[in-house]
Formats: structure tokens, C-alpha cells, sequence
């Protein structure tokens, strides 16, 4: 399946783009799609602990399991106000 | 509970959305805030922010946060929320939120939680603008 | 710190006390409540409140608070208090004060605890208008 | 000693005046213009345990010790806001 990932605030810079898409597995896990894109973004892969993941509008968690046409969000913490 | 969530490119007027309040006879109390962009960020001078925002997001996000209040303090009448987004100078307000409920006390405790928790959970990100 | 202190016997129009608003570049909080009359007071209709003051005293106990609040929140730059007094109309402020702060957790706390005091030792009552 | 009384609020319907003076032995204290004040306002006295007393801009207890000149202020709790 094909997993649509988005990357936001200074993620975009480690990564080198705002937007790519990975091949996956069915029923693979927000955890696969992880190592596939810190094997090709090395950069992404030292902020691990700081990265928030969203499905869609929602957060979800490493063991979310990704659908067909999943739109997936990575970003550091949030700042606003 | 009315819900007003406003993301803008437009500088944040707060006389002018204070002007717009309406509020019926049972409420007694208005609280508003007004987040202002400081000269100083981590003790390095700054002339802007800029702030980027997951958009859809975000307004969903906020939503979340507003059913909460909703649920926690039943009797607020209003919420009003503006996030600037885009460049913002120094001196000006990136955030305004105001609350419109019965009494000062949920006014000043939903205001306070709405603040603290969209900075955990509402998409928003700032780069400082040297 | 900068203090205001208005008794005033006209309408209270928050969103032009706002526009007269100055912050320097350090501060990075504006908090500011709008008390309105509500159309019921202990479970009765009424149709406006009538204030009164001891004014002299009023305005000194209000600087004892003020005094108070620098003492505690030493980097608050501004707080801005307007009473209005005589006959306040259902759906109008009574009270509107505003305090801007380097931090919002600042300009909350000491808000809450202005309103909070006041409301023990400053020498204003109300009447209510049937 | 001659010692003026401002009373506020309600405490000028109980009263049926806005302000009045009493005359009292020199180190009167506020106990004692209180005394007074009952025996002539009956109606007053029914609010003792809710009385502030204020000397001038300050307040004041019972045990106050007065001055000549000085400004007695009596009224119910506040409520403002």
C-alpha cells in the first residue's frame, strides 16, 4: 500500500522535503513506516523521541496499523500561542 | 457553547473582536488573553516569529480541546480563538482567546487550560526571525 | 509598575481601553476581564445594580493591592482597573482590569487574585434594581 | 473628643443618616464609640458581626485607639466587581 507522509516545522529541513510517500506492506504498522524513513532521512531518525505522529487529523501512536490512503503527519513538538 | 477558531495571515486587532462580543444576561464574566510576541526568545533578540501551522489540523485539534471545556465547565457560553499564522513583528499579538461564562472562576480556569493544552496538542510551530 | 485606577460613573467601553494599550517588547501577556451585571441576582430579576464607593478609601485600598501584586509578581508591567459606579444596566461592565506580563501564568495569577481581594477590601456595594 | 461617623451602604438606612459625631473621653477606642453608636442606632447593632470599621483611608479593629479629628467609616462587607 501507499503511505502518503507529511513533514512539518523544521522536520521539512532534516528531511529535505515537505512531502514524500512509502511503499508498505497490508497491515503494517506506523513503527514500519518509521524505519523505512529513518533508513532513507538519517537526520529524522535523531529526533525519534521528539516526533509527534498523526493520521489524518488525529494522533496515533508507533503501533497505529496504516491503511490504504493513510495521509501520515510527522512533526516536533508543537508551539503555538 | 459557541466556538469561534480563526486562523489568520492578518495582523490580530483585540479592541475590534472585544468590540464584536455579545453576551446574554446570565453571564457575568469575560476573560481575555492576548499573547504578544516578545523582542527576546532564549535571551537572543528577535525581530518577528513566524508561525506555520498543520491547518486542518489544527482547527480539529482546537476542537477537541473546546469539547473538553465544554464538558468540564458546561455553563461557558462562548469560546473565542485566533491564532495568527505567517510573520508576526514584535509587539504584536500572535494568539487571542477570550472566554464569555457566568463567573470569573471558569472564565480565568478554562482560559488558562485552553492556553496549556494547545501548546501540547494543537499544531502549531514557530522559527524565530533574527 | 504602572497603575491605574479609575472610578467612573460612565459606560465602561473595554475594547477602547484596549486600543490604549502599551506594552514594551519584554512583555508577552495581556490578560483582561470585563465584569457585566447578569439579569438575575440571587435567583431574583433585576434590571441594573447600583454601585457606591467611600472613593478616597477606595482607591487607597486598591493601591494596598496593587502594592501587594508588584510584591509578588515583581515583572508585571501594567495593571489597569476601572470601577464604574451609580447605576450599572443589566448586560454593561462594572468592573474591567487588564494586567500585561512578561508570561501569561503571571497576568492570570495576579488577575484572579486582584478580583479576588477586591472583592474582600475595597469599600464599594452594590444595590440591586428591581 | 469630638469623633465623626461616615456610614455606608445599608448600614445609612439602619442608621437613618448618611454620617453623625459622638463625643468621647480622650483614649476612647472604636469599642467604645461602637457602644455608643448601638445604644443611639438599636438597628445597627444587629450587623456587629459583620461591621468593617475603617479610620481615615485604613482599617481599623475595636481596639483602635481614637484621635480628635479622627474619620470613622462603619459599613456592611464589600461587593464590589
Amino acid at each position: 500500500m501507499t503511505i502518503r507522509v507529511q513533514f512539518w516545522s523544521y522536520f521539512k529541513d532534516l528531511s529535505g522535503c515537505a512531502e514524500t510517500t512509502e511503499q508498505l506492506p497490508p497491515g503494517a504498522t506506523i513503527d514500519q513506516l518509521l524505519k523505512n524513513l529513518y533508513a532513507r532521512f538519517p537526520k529524522l531518525s535523531a529526533m525519534q523521541n521528539s516526533t509527534l505522529i498523526a493520521v489524518g487529523l488525529e494522533y496515533q501512536g508507533r503501533s497505529y496499523l496504516l491503511n490504504e490512503g493513510d495521509e501520515v503527519s510527522l512533526f516536533p513538538p508543537v508551539q503555538g500561542g | 457553547m459557541h466556538r469561534l477558531v480563526t486562523l489568520t495571515r492578518d495582523p490580530i486587532f483585540d479592541s475590534a473582536y472585544i468590540s464584536q462580543r455579545s453576551m446574554s444576561a446570565t453571564m457575568g464574566a469575560a476573560v481575555s488573553f492576548s499573547g504578544v510576541v516578545r523582542g527576546h526568545e532564549n535571551g537572543e533578540a528577535i525581530t518577528a516569529i513566524e508561525y506555520e501551522a498543520n491547518e486542518p489540523m489544527a482547527l480539529h485539534q482546537f476542537d477537541i480541546l473546546l469539547d473538553l471545556i465544554e464538558e468540564q465547565w458546561p455553563m461557558i457560553e462562548t469560546v473565542r480563538i485566533v491564532h495568527r499564522l505567517g510573520k508576526v513583528p514584535v509587539g504584536e499579538p500572535s494568539l487571542w482567546l477570550e472566554i464569555i461564562a457566568p463567573h470569573r472562576a471558569e472564565a480565568f480556569a478554562s482560559g488558562q487550560f485552553l492556553i496549556d493544552e494547545m501548546k501540547k496538542s494543537v499544531p502549531i510551530w514557530k522559527k524565530m526571525i533574527g
